[in-house]
């Protein structure tokens, strides 16, 4: 796992998700934009600085893609390079690798997690493999980019968040921007990077606004962010969960004069483990926050990593708070049951509080 | 891109698109013969057929046939007022999630089921209201579901996108693109192999025929002769991407064809046509004659989803097709030739609005799913025994 | 979770792998088989006394399966009961899950877990999801076989171990016979299963050889099966690894003194907890063997819970012995390298017991 | 089964086939259409393309020619050889894993790869020997991967199924079924979008277009007129499962010219048929003429691997297929036209014999990948700066 760069084991930067909480010291005259628009920026300055980069997917063109991400580009830059494309997962994944392989930059846009596992073979066979399988000659810099999560009411098939398989994949990055600064600076450097990127995208979040710190930087992509300093417990999650445990945080600071510290893992694999570990070790408690299912998901390995590489420094057992294991259900009361909430986020967190382990 | 690039690339596009025509009119002389063969073929099926839709459709000469046609406007009406009660219940916020709705291809639910008998299996999309209201599930139990009430024919669980009823053989609602078409084959294969003569109806969209689990599915079904009507709603478009950027071939019955299953279009737009072509297809289908593929071509007044605003398409070419609404194909024609009144839709119309003003209130009065329930139904009952 | 049966718990049986360890007090006379046959003799039980149960996929016909499991059986049933079906695996596992739904009893081999990806959709998003999402209308009685695991020097394409994804799924169960009983008598609980049921032979396994028990009846799904009594450590594992695992226990016995107990999961979904943290309670050390690549795999759900749910009980950490994180190789000395192996596994147990904790 | 349900299964099968069979008819019936059509398109390129092939293939008249057809002979004979030296070492547990061989295939990469440059890309199957040897990847550099070595074309992590060679556009070596094709469709697509005049050509069996992949391949290429060639093997089996078992509709060409691509059958063990069409094909394609499709009809005289005991197929079948092996079809031909003798095959046979010794030595000698280096190449180099 690749060693903590200085600034990330300091004090953090004042918390802010794509939700929308102002962090303070933020200049007032930061430009205010959405999460969805973030994206989109990102897209227009990787079309406009590189001839390499297209955009490719099921109605990324006219109709500016299933949420509206790449409305407008096709006006700009031309249906060669907003690319529509028929409803054939596997066949434009796959030609996304084969472009790849070829010397361009394809950024390939899947609608949903949920319909990737039509084109999963192509990643983990292909875009995962070839690398490795020949030998260190083919490399395929392609960016992958998709919708994750449930919290629309939009049912089973349409609300699952399985980024947890990918970041199983070696051979691959995955990516999972959870602020504003985040969704538009951390295209440009998965373009740079020579290995397949998978990038998640919670649906709850598009409509999230805020200012966009104008001095926000490409990414580090090594890096998870520490989102909120404190000193009692770690919540540990990411994406579409970031705001929820940073809610769950200002309660529990409120209503128990708990300190929660938030990290959110920003990148899925490889996994900064040293960010996380860090503030554990200070903590000596955790608390996984992870909307995929529980067994078998992205937080039973964070959870094993803690368990093992923070073991003697544990004050209290790790605990997860997790997506229900069940198909998301369309009902409002269900679906919420079914999602981790601010509410079970801070119980868990005031118990492992609580026990002196 | 350089000058050299640009224009072979240029090049490359007049090229290709050159050849590619040529292809594919190629293509289209040989669908000109093969549906002529058909044509003789279906000749001969129809003789066969048309009795028995004879038979239905008009058990007591004249005033029978006006029943039947009633009956179909009022199915057809049904699934026009209920979505349009949707699109109220949506902006109230009282119906939530993705709603696709049919506005304007109702004549293909309503036609094509009331080809099937109770015995059969229905497979449907995410664009499934008209299907199940056509397949008898009442509106009371549909309009319970988009309220997300444990009313509902899916308790709740589904929403507008996956409608189930077991007990009338309607398999879903599938929001998977293509997804419900290996379903069927399967449903149909059981069939084929206890030697029940029951048909499965898949309904998928033209965009879903680029699917490679539609080539898979359509290969295997032709391959093992299964009982499967493949009942494609051409209304050319898959969200915002119209057919001739969807399919290199666009003549979607050929591309069918092509898997040696009999295969042709359908006026979509006319409920007696529907009805007849799938009578048609069903017969044939029941009698052993492996899966048949109907091209019912269509259109959707209305955007994909709620949240489609529509810039992909010209107002005019809405309008053209709302000339061709299937409830004034058929109501003119009933008008026509049967004597039907503006009283007599009026009569419909308020019969129907009363039927949804129940299906509505029911609805609304019913109660939620308890939370506490949330894992039901993640697994079966538990075996017994050991 | 399911409670332990007793006589889990209990002292258990002798240790006996598919690997062909005869044990001790086994009557002579029991006939020899192989893995593959003892399967083999599951579906022509399954066959014979159920008309609703058909065996469907690429070559099981004439050709035998792609391992040999099924030969002899199409000359038996005939083609319509022992189906060779195009290659297709979306359409056939669909069309498994459709007669399924019709009141069939499908057994569906799918040549390897690296295609089944090609029909992962349908297993996640109907196989899994149809029963809830129609509010327990649905059931789908299918069982889906395929061969997983590496050790044949088969390459990237064919050679990952992916069950772990499958354990994630709610809503279907995941066998992974090790022995020749489990292999025999899996099927048929199996099929009497109201929900899918995946179930992962391990390639290297087939021709594994020994006695088969007489007297083994019915497999019980809920309960892993504590295959080695030991007192010092617990070593985690199911499929494959178990001869590897089982190898270990008795190498640390000879040069260590160190007791190993050997805990087979065989179900991988849902996780026989009882017996795992049963085992863990009386160890206070416990090893995690998995094929699988280590980062969110099955492994880290096993490491997850026990360090949960014994947190107070262990003495050490918990280790991991997985698969390396890499398309497994061709050549024999990088595969050898990539696969967790006896030496592995009783280096990791030694170094559990010998940190006192 | 009830006795009733048995004979309707029964009726259900004959009923399935006969109109299957009837639906198959009409479309043969629109093939030959097709053909006709497609053979007057097919001579007006010809004019075009026939002149390149006789300057290439001739370049200095009847001599050249007999040395191109002795060029072609040995390419076929290096392959034909190194294969049976994989069996023996195979036998000698030297080689492991899973081995395809295309012995008796040979016309088919040897004649399709004389058609493209250098700049071309391939993408093959794990039946690829003959395509990585025809491609011009070194037999020594092929036969190390076989053994796993360092020096192998993929650093022995590959093995028989996964051959690679980017500096020959050799972009391996797939061996999930059918997971070539969306690739190859990518890499056509960069030379496309960049006006590149270079072909991709993408080689796949009878089989692998019953998946998806295939499917979803073939409408995006054709919509987008992309410039690869779809070179399907028909060696008539998918493992043990023969063509009429894996198809609805069996001849593939025909499947293939649904899509709306140019596609015609091939005389797969005539190396000289096989490379005259893949010159018109590639020279269509490279024209800007979209993808082009290849069905090379051919035939695997050994089992599909190692593990095969080949009990799915008649002995005698085989033998009639060796009568028309692809090095005797040729080897008659040179001894018919270019007075090629006895002692000119002897000499081949030494000549290639040599190479494959030095091939095997060389291999053999070569050092392992370090188990230290396991985790190489998993990733690439890591970005530089933050
Ligand atoms: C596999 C998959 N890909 C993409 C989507 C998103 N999507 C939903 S409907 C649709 C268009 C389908 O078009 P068509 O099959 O013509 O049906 P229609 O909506 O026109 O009735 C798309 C792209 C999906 N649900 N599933
Ligand atoms: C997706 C997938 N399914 C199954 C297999 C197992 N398999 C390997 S080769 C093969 C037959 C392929 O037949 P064909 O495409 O005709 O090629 P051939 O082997 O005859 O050259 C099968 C079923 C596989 N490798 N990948
Ligand atoms: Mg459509
Ligand atoms: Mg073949």
């Amino acid at each position: 796992m690749t060693a903590a760069a200085p600034d990330r084991t300091g004090p953090p930067a004042p918390a802010r998700t794509a939700a929308g909480r102002p962090g303070a010291g933020r200049p007032a005259e930061a430009p205010v934009t959405t999460y969805r628009e973030a994206l989109r920026e990102g897209l227009r300055e990787a079309l406009a600085g590189d001839e390499r980069v297209f955009l490719m997917g099921e109605d990324v063109g006219l109709y500016g893609g299933a949420f509206g991400v790449s409305l407008g580009l096709v006006e700009e830059f031309g249906p060669e390079r907003v690319r529509d494309t028929p409803l054939s997962e596997s066949a434009f994944v796959g030609a996304g690798i084969g472009a790849a392989l070829a010397g361009m930059r394809p950024v390939v846009e899947v609608m949903t997690v949920n319909f990737s596992l039509l084109a999963l073979d192509q990643v983990v066979n292909n875009a995962a493999a070839l690398l490795h399988m020949s030998g260190g000659q083919l490399a395929v810099p392609l960016v992958l980019r998709m919708t994750t999560g449930a919290g629309r009411q939009l049912a089973a098939q349409h609300s699952h968040s399985l980024e947890g398989w990918y970041a199983h994949i070696p051979g691959i990055r995955v990516l999972a921007p959870a602020t504003l600064e985040d969704a538009r600076h951390m295209l440009a450097p998965a373009l740079a990077d020579p290995d397949p990127v998978v990038l998640f995208e919670h649906g709850s979040l598009y409509n999230a606004s805020g200012p966009l710190a104008p001095d926000a930087g490409p990414v580090d992509l090594d890096s998870a962010a520490v989102r909120r300093a404190g000193t009692d417990v770690t919540l540990v999650t990411y994406g579409g969960s970031l705001g929820k445990a940073l809610e769950a945080a200002e309660r529990l600071s409120a209503d128990d004069g708990i300190e929660a510290e938030v990290v959110d893992l920003r990148t899925l694999r490889p996994l900064d483990d040293a960010t996380v570990l860090g503030s554990v070790r200070r903590t000596h408690r955790a608390v996984v926050v992870d909307e995929g299912w529980r067994t078998g998901g992205l937080s039973a390995e964070v959870a094993a990593r803690i368990a093992e590489q923070a073991f003697y420094d544990l004050d209290a057992r790790v605990r997860r708070v997790c997506g229900a294991e069940v198909p998301v259900p369309y009902a409002r009361q269900l679906e919420e049951a079914a999602l981790p909430q601010a509410a079970g986020i801070a119980a868990a967190a005031r118990e492992a509080v609580g026990r002196d382990g | 891109m350089s000058p050299r690039r640009a224009a072979a690339a240029a090049a490359g596009v007049r090229g290709a698109a050159g050849v590619r025509d040529e292809a594919v009119q190629v293509h289209e002389r040989a669908a000109r013969g093969r549906t002529v063969q058909r044509e003789q073929g279906v000749q001969r099926e129809q003789a066969v057929q048309e009795q028995a839709v004879q038979e239905r459709a008009a058990p007591d000469g004249g005033g029978g046939r006006a029943a039947h046609r009633r009956d179909l406007l009022r199915r057809m009406l049904l699934v026009r007022r209920f979505e349009e009660r949707c699109v109220e219940l949506y902006s109230a916020g009282e119906v939530r999630g993705f709603v696709h709705l049919c506005i304007g291809e109702e004549a293909v639910p309503v036609g094509v089921l009331e080809a099937l008998t109770s015995d059969d299996a229905v497979v449907s999309t995410y664009r499934e209201h008209g299907h199940a209201l056509a397949r008898g599930i009442p509106a009371e139990s549909v309009m319970a579901e988009m309220l997300g009430r444990v009313t509902g024919c899916s308790r709740g669980r589904g929403g507008s996108m996956h409608l189930f009823d077991a007990s009338r053989r309607f398999y879903g609602g599938h929001a998977i693109v293509a997804g419900g078409l290996p379903v069927a084959a399967g449903l149909a294969l059981a069939d084929r192999m206890r030697g029940d003569e029951r048909v499965t109806c898949c309904f998928f969209g033209d965009g879903a025929m680029a699917e490679g689990e539609f080539h898979e599915t359509a290969n295997l079904a032709a391959l093992w002769g299964l009982p499967l009507v493949l009942a494609c709603e051409n209304n050319l478009y898959a969200m915002g991407t119209p057919l001739a950027r969807e399919h290199a071939v666009t003549d979607l019955a050929l591309r069918a064809a092509s898997y040696g299953m009999a295969a042709w279009p359908v006026d979509g737009m006319d409920v007696l046509a529907v009805e007849k072509a799938a009578r048609r297809a069903a017969g044939a289908v029941r009698a052993g004659g492996g899966p048949h593929f109907l091209e019912l071509r269509t259109y959707r007044f209305r955007a994909h989803s709620m949240y489609d605003p529509d810039r992909y398409r010209e107002r005019s070419e809405i309008e053209r097709w709302k000339a061709r609404d299937p409830l004034r194909v058929l109501g003119d024609r009933m008008r026509a030739e049967d004597g039907f009144g503006d009283e007599d839709l009026d009569a419909l119309e308020r019969d129907v609005a009363a039927e949804l003003d129940r299906a509505v209130e029911r609805a609304r009065a019913a109660g939620e799913e308890p939370v506490e329930d949330l894992l039901r139904f993640v697994t079966g009952p538990p075996r017994e025994g050991p």
